[in-house]
């Protein structure tokens, strides 16, 4: 139980409590992107590097800013309009928190309670990205093939369905 | 409490504060925010299970976790990309607002 | 062996035919039914072609078309003709021609009336080719379903129950039939109906039904008679035979008029020739041990029948009863044929007249109950669908050709001498009469009433003061003469000269009197 | 085989072809269609005389000759037709032909008015064709269809006038009262095909009626220890019966006389009736097959004998409380038919055949000659508004005496001849007197109602215009009738005096002829007969008195006077005119039995066989019932509540389904915190 985890967990609850919290969406993505940088740590405590600093460059670096940029392209001139009423206590965000909070319950019940059948003997294995680069050129170059085309396919599909419709640009 | 447990807990707690934040703000794009972190408390439990699992060379919850933020990723550029299609369309992201998805 | 498949192709040509009426049509009804009656009428000369190509000294199959179709359970696609089939098929030509002919005034959904009349023409040439149990069977099912719709869509104010009570009345039976099929398969592992035969008249089918499907610790001969009596059931409801009839009044009066003509014009044959073809061949040993109770029925579809139709006031169904009694001859000639075994030569008479007069009477009831029905239709369209006794009187007046052509269509069901129906009769009872006395005797009663209703007929349509409201009642136009001509001519060809058919036949009633051994 | 013998079905092809023929002409083509009709008989007529001349002047067994021919084939056997020459045949050729040309002649005058004149000659001339047939026959079957086709043109001839309901039903009570006795003759003839394998009347020794055949049906007896022959020959009986009018099937003989009076005189005086003495004359082999030397007789021919016997009683009886002149003539018919069954059942072919064929004559006679009257009367037919004719239509009243006087068989008439001869075989009947005693009565009763028909028409003054609202008309008084009428009156009065010479008992050539010999004249044979002569004109003398002392000393001169009979016995004479009420017992019994048993067979039809299938739909219906009961009140109340929450979970869904996507995620949620719930702890147990 390290520090470095401790520490990294931390920082990716609040983030993320704080992102779900903040009434002002700027702030929220802001602090998303905090807590995805403490996920990130998480993933580095549990020794996958390559996929803590694919996390980072992937939900820091694209993820937050294509919000951002989707935020102030939807309500950005009006600021008063981003902030969200304060409303803590209607039913609907207390059925929400509730429900949350039961899903929590048993979640973390059931992740408290497990007990894995062969308990780990091994150190961590390197999973840096020599290793995933090998990995991924032999036995899952198929599935590296399939993601590239459906990344393709939805930057063609976003870059469609956000373009302005016919009758909007004339 | 092994350290596995730890991180399932850390696991369940990022996926309860997503689904919370999901269900209760009334602004698409953050809704869409916390379903990312819904994937990513996923993702962390995939990582967790590959590091302490019974074969880790395999590498095969590191790859999963790869592929599962490409998709993420993709999810994210789509999902964000209909937020602004459905603005333009409503002129707000109000989800109370927006119910075309009435039975 | 396979030549050229003409049979095939009578029987496909009425299907090309209505679905090409059905997308032809579809533009003008006027096309929708010159197009069918084309159509007939080539399948007519198709007819007329094997009528005269066919070897009228052979006995058995010609024009055999045999292929494998279901190897694996002796399904066959197995088609042939013989005498009795091949007047059959003329008889559905000609019917069909003369159905279209009364339906020429239906002015609801034309092309569709007259595709499926198609249809059911195909489905008649089908039966009454095929030689394999299952692709008649087929062919048998097949023709309720047209009929069904024609009662359902056009047919009069009572025609859902009519429909649904005839569908499901000859399903019913068809199902007896089918598993007492499924048993003989069972046992003789064959579907084909000359070698059922073969297999019966050797006495190989009764062990081996024993064999393959003891049920119920019956004997083998109960089992037999339970078969026999499954398969009868299925015909005897399509002739249909007292008391399996009571759909037959309803369906005629309510089908369209065009409908009941092919329904009592050809496809009541189909059950008489099952008889024939099937039962005879099959199962004489089991007709035989119920013979009393089949020669009541005979008698009772005979007298009753005529007395039914004498009790009734409409139309359609004083001649949808008179078809019963006419029909009812059929069965007693049938059954007279298979009254004692043997095979001395005053026997073997007796049976060949019983037997062709039976066929000839299938061919002449067809012809003739149908021109009647033709006429009942002209009379309907011309007094505005009035079918009651009581509504007509002293049309003969204003109609004198029609009331001289319908006259001589109703003494030709009568049974008058010149015209078709007595020759058939006098040879049924000819035959029968030296074989079953009792009931033939009984059966002249028949006769009788026959006379008597169809005089009424006669004498409340077309007698006595011309009512009122049929001023108006015009004579028929000289088109409507020269199309009624050919089938009046017809009855009076076969009055005076059967041979024209009989000579067909008479290789056939040979044979299948040979047939009946035990 | 000479031409004749060889085409000798043209002569009934003649003026069956003209038939057809005048059927597709045009209405209003009347000259040609009486012509062709004519035509056609004149023709046969000659045929026929040529026929006649064949016979003739051949002998021994050449008097017989037959041709032959298949006609269709049932399994190894040809049905084969054929048509024969003989001495019965010629004769009642030449008869057939001779009568029927004049009545044709005759219907030109009388029809002259009628807007279906055409159809007339041609239903006429068919029934001609058919009749010729009938007679030329050398087989059965073929008999039997040329009877059945004179069945239907008397039914169309009869019901002529088919716009009066009585002609409509008359016709139709004729052809199936006929047909009730043609059955019987149908299944005799199933029935002598069956046993003889052939129905050929002669085919060289292989016929039916020839000895071959007829010694096996004589030998093998059947029901009621009756010999084959006889029970066949009852059944041919039925038909002739029913076509000669003998009591029981005599009922439509009356009413037929609703058809036009020439159709009367030729169908039903001259020749369809008498075809059912001809069939008996022709099967007469089969009749009495059996029967050595004349000892003993047969069963079928006592039948015949005492059928016709009750039948020449009845007639006669019924006649004489007639008002209708056709009427009268019709039982009169009636009663001599049944002479000819007695002469034929006691003496033979040639005793029966020679009173045919006087009859024949004098009656045809006797009806143009009512015809004559009744066109003078203005279509009057009622005796009661006729009288006084003899003034005013004398060529009619001559050539009616004429044959009244036949008809009673006054001495040297040729009725005389013929009936005396019956009454002679039947004296002389070993069996029983019965038929003799009642034959002698028939002919006094005849000679009585046919004096009192002549008084009532030709005698005193005319009644007709005391009643002139009955003369449709609008003329007065009766007048003599056209050339084409009477003319044929008078040929025909003729024979009906002389044609007995042929057939005395001095000279019976008829008799021989029919046999095949040739007579000799022997004035022996005159002292047998002679005292029954004597009787017998004794009988017809009484007769003849008592008729002219009711009805001739006082004149009858008002219209609506009792009958003489009537106002001395009131209830025998009712019973007479009602003709003892057979029509009414038949209404009453027969025919509404047969109306019963028709509604009783729709009723079986309705709710036996009907009813067993709607018992078994009822059966279905009822589990269907019992199933939905069961549905309704057990697995319902489980199911509609099902349905409730169905419905109220579908409406509450259908809330959920607003469109909210985080209400949905929300519900996403739920779902899994039961699952994971459930997984855990259900894992767990």
């Amino acid at each position: 139980m390290s520090l470095f985890f401790l520490i990294t967990a931390a920082i990716a609850i609040g983030g993320t409590l704080a992102a779900m919290t903040r009434r002002n969406p700027i702030h929220c993505i802001l602090s998303l992107a905090l807590g995805l940088v403490g996920v990130a740590g998480v993933y580095l405590a549990l020794g996958a590097q390559f996929v803590g600093f694919t996390q980072i460059l992937v939900y820091v670096g694209a993820v937050a800013i294509l919000a951002t940029f989707a935020l102030m392209m939807t309500q950005g001139h009006i600021v008063s309009a981003l902030i969200e009423p304060r409303r803590a206590f209607s039913r609907s965000s207390v059925s929400g928190f509730v429900t949350a909070a039961g899903v929590f319950s048993v979640l973390g019940w059931a992740a408290q309670s497990y007990r894995p059948l062969t308990p780990s003997t091994q150190q961590a294995p390197a999973a840096g990205a020599k290793e995933v680069g090998v990995a991924l050129m032999h036995t899952y170059v198929l599935p590296l093939e399939v993601i590239g085309v459906l990344l393709t396919a939805a930057l063609i599909g976003a870059v469609v369905i956000a373009l302005p419709s016919e009758e909007e640009r004339s | 409490m092994t350290p596995l447990n730890l991180f399932l807990l850390l696991s369940a707690l990022l996926f309860s504060i997503g689904l919370a934040g999901a269900l209760t703000r009334r602004n698409a794009i953050l809704v869409l925010i916390g379903i990312e972190l819904m994937l990513n408390a996923a993702n962390i439990n995939l990582i967790a299970f590959w590091r302490f699992g019974p074969n880790p060379e395999a590498l095969t919850g590191v790859m999963f976790a790869i592929f599962s933020i490409s998709v993420a990723a993709a999810e994210a550029a789509v999902g964000l990309a209909i937020i602004l299609a459905v603005y333009r369309h409503n002129k707000t992201t109000n989800l109370n607002q927006i119910d075309t998805l009435k039975g | 062996m396979n030549a050229f498949p003409w049979l095939s192709l009578l029987t496909a040509l009425p299907v090309v035919g209505a679905g090409v009426v059905l997308v032809a049509g579809a533009r003008s009804d006027r096309a929708a039914r010159f197009l069918s009656v084309g159509f007939a009428v080539g399948a007519l000369c198709i007819a007329l072609l094997l009528w005269h190509g066919f070897d009228v000294n052979v006995g058995g199959m010609q024009l055999v078309e045999q292929h494998a179709w279901v190897p694996a359970l002796h399904i066959q696609y197995h088609l042939g003709i013989d005498g009795l089939g091949l007047s059959m098929l003329l008889l559905s030509a000609i019917v069909t021609l003369i159905s279209l002919g009364a339906s020429w005034k239906i002015e609801d959904r034309v092309p569709l009336y007259f595709a499926l009349i198609l249809l059911v023409e195909a489905c008649l040439f089908g039966a009454f080719t095929a030689l394999n149990f299952i692709h008649w069977f087929t062919f048998w099912e097949l023709c309720l379903i047209p009929a069904f719709f024609l009662i359902k869509i056009w047919g009069g104010p009572r025609r859902t129950p009519a429909a649904t009570q005839f569908l499901v009345y000859t399903m019913a039976g068809s199902v007896a039939m089918l598993l007492s099929f499924l048993a003989m398969y069972l046992a003789a592992n064959t579907f084909e109906f000359e070698e059922l035969a073969t297999i019966a008249q050797s006495g190989r089918l009764l062990p081996s039904l024993a064999a393959s499907s003891s049920w119920m610790h019956l004997t083998p001969e109960h089992l037999g008679l339970v078969i026999f009596a499954g398969v009868f059931l299925g015909f005897a409801v399509k002739v249909p035979v007292i008391p399996f009839h009571t759909w037959l009044p309803d369906t005629y009066a309510e089908a369209p008029t065009g409908t009941t003509i092919l329904l009592t014009g050809a496809m009541s044959k189909m059950g008489l020739y099952g008889f024939l073809r099937i039962l005879v061949p099959i199962f004489a040993p089991q007709m035989q041990s119920v013979l009393t109770p089949l020669l009541w029925m005979a008698v009772a579809t005979v007298v009753l029948g005529s007395l039914s139709a004498m009790a009734q006031t409409d139309l359609k169904r004083i001649f949808a009863y008179s078809s019963i009694n006419h029909l009812g001859y059929c069965l007693l000639g049938i059954f007279a044929a298979v009254r004692y075994a043997g095979s001395d030569a005053q026997l073997l008479t007796q049976r060949a007249a019983a037997l062709s007069g039976t066929m000839l009477q299938m061919f002449n009831h067809g012809i003739t109950a149908a021109t009647i029905f033709w006429f009942v239709a002209i009379l309907e369209t011309r007094s505005g669908g009035a079918r009651e006794l009581s509504d007509f009187g002293g049309l003969r007046r204003n109609a004198p050709v029609l009331a001289g052509m319908m006259g001589i269509a109703l003494f030709s069901s009568l049974g008058l001498p010149g015209l078709n129906g007595f020759i058939s009769e006098f040879l049924i009872f000819k035959g029968a009469f030296p074989l079953a006395t009792w009931a033939t005797a009984l059966c002249t009663i028949g006769l009788l009433i026959t006379a008597v209703f169809i005089l009424n007929v006669i004498q409340r349509v077309f007698s006595g003061p011309l009512q009122e409201r049929h001023s108006n009642f015009l004579d028929l136009s000289g088109k409507e003469q020269m199309l009624l001509a050919p089938a009046i001519a017809l009855m009076f060809l076969l009055g005076l000269d059967p041979q024209i058919l009989l000579s067909h036949l008479n290789a056939t009633v040979l044979q299948l009197t040979n047939t009946i051994k035990f | 085989m000479s031409w004749i013998v060889h085409n000798l079905w043209l002569v009934a092809a003649l003026p069956f072809a003209a038939g057809g023929v005048i059927s597709v002409m045009k209405q209003r083509q009347r000259t040609l269609a009486a012509g062709l009709a004519v035509g056609s008989m004149a023709l046969s007529f000659v045929l026929a005389l040529m026929a006649f001349v064949q016979v003739l002047t051949s002998h021994g067994e050449a008097t017989r000759q037959f041709s032959n021919f298949a006609w269709f084939q049932f399994g190894a056997e040809w049905v084969r037709l054929g048509w024969l020459l003989d001495p019965l045949t010629a004769v009642m050729l030449v008869m057939v032909t001779f009568v029927g040309l004049l009545i044709f002649i005759y219907s030109i005058g009388y029809m002259a008015e009628d807007e279906n004149f055409k159809r007339f000659f041609c239903f006429l001339a068919l029934f001609a064709g058919a009749m010729l047939g009938v007679l030329i026959a050398n087989n059965l079957l073929l008999l039997f269809m040329c009877w059945e086709i004179v069945g239907l043109t008397s039914y169309l001839l009869i019901g002529f006038w088919y716009e009066k309901p009585s002609a409509a039903a008359a016709a139709k009570k004729a052809f199936i009262v006929t047909r009730i006795g043609d059955l019987g003759l149908f299944l005799g003839m199933a029935w002598l095909y069956a046993q003889t394998g052939t129905l050929l009347f002669y085919d060289a020794g292989r016929g039916c009626l020839e000895a071959n055949a007829l010694t096996t049906l004589a030998m093998h007896t059947t029901v009621f220890g009756l010999t084959l022959s006889s029970a066949i020959g009852i059944l041919i009986f039925c038909g002739s019966a029913g076509k000669s009018g003998q009591v029981p099937l005599h009922v439509w003989l009356p009413d037929a006389m609703e058809g036009p009076t020439p159709v009367s005189a030729l169908i039903h005086a001259a020749t369809m009736v008498a075809a059912g003495v001809f069939l008996l004359a022709r099967v007469y082999p089969l009749l009495s097959a059996g029967v050595t030397h004349g000892m003993t007789t047969t069963v079928a021919l006592q039948v015949v004998t005492w059928v016709g016997a009750i039948t020449a009683l009845f007639g006669a009886l019924v006649a004489v409380a007639q008002w209708d002149i056709k009427r009268i003539l019709a039982y009169s018919t009636m009663s001599q038919l049944g002479y000819m069954m007695i002469g034929l059942g006691t003496g033979g072919v040639s005793v029966g055949m020679f009173h045919l064929i006087t009859h024949a004559f004098f009656k045809a006679l006797l009806f143009l000659g009512a015809g004559s009257v009744i066109h003078g009367c203005h279509g009057e037919q009622d005796i009661r508004f006729m009288g006084g004719l003899r003034k005013a239509m004398p060529v009619t009243f001559a050539a009616y005496s004429c044959g009244m006087l036949a008809l009673c068989g006054v001495p040297l008439f040729s009725g005389f001849w013929s009936k005396d001869e019956i009454l002679h075989s039947a004296f002389v009947w070993n069996l029983s007197r019965g038929p003799f005693y009642i034959g002698a009565i028939g002919a006094l009763l005849t000679a009585f109602y046919m004096t009192r028909q002549m008084i009532y028409v030709y005698a005193g003054t005319t009644r007709l215009a005391a009643e002139s609202t009955h003369g449709e008309h609008g003329h007065s008084g009766a007048h003599e009738s056209p050339k084409v009428m009477t003319v044929p009156l008078l040929i025909l009065a003729v024979p009906a005096v002389v044609l007995g010479f042929f057939g005395t008992p001095v000279w019976p050539w008829f008799q021989s002829f029919l046999e095949g010999d040739t007579a000799n004249v022997s004035f022996g044979a005159l002292g047998g007969a002679f005292p029954l002569m004597i009787v017998s004109s004794l009988i017809v003398f009484v007769g003849l008195g008592l008729g002219w002392l009711l009805y001739g000393r006082k004149l009858i001169v008002d219209v609506g006077a009792l009958d003489r009979i009537e106002s001395a016995q009131p209830g025998l004479f009712h019973l007479l005119s009602g003709a003892f009420y057979i029509n009414e017992l038949y209404a009453a019994t027969v025919v509404r039995f047969t109306l019963v048993a028709a509604s009783v067979s729709a009723w079986l039809d309705r709710w036996i066989f009907g009813g067993v299938v709607r018992a078994i739909s009822t059966i279905f219906v009822l589990f269907a019932k019992v199933d939905s009961f069961a549905d309704t009140h057990v697995v319902n109340r489980g199911f509609d509540a099902g349905c409730g929450s169905v419905s109220y979970g579908g409406s509450f869904l259908s809330k959920l389904q607003a469109g909210k996507v985080q209400r949905y995620l929300k519900f996403v949620g739920v779902a899994l915190f039961v699952a994971v719930a459930l997984l855990f702890w259900g894992g767990k147990a």
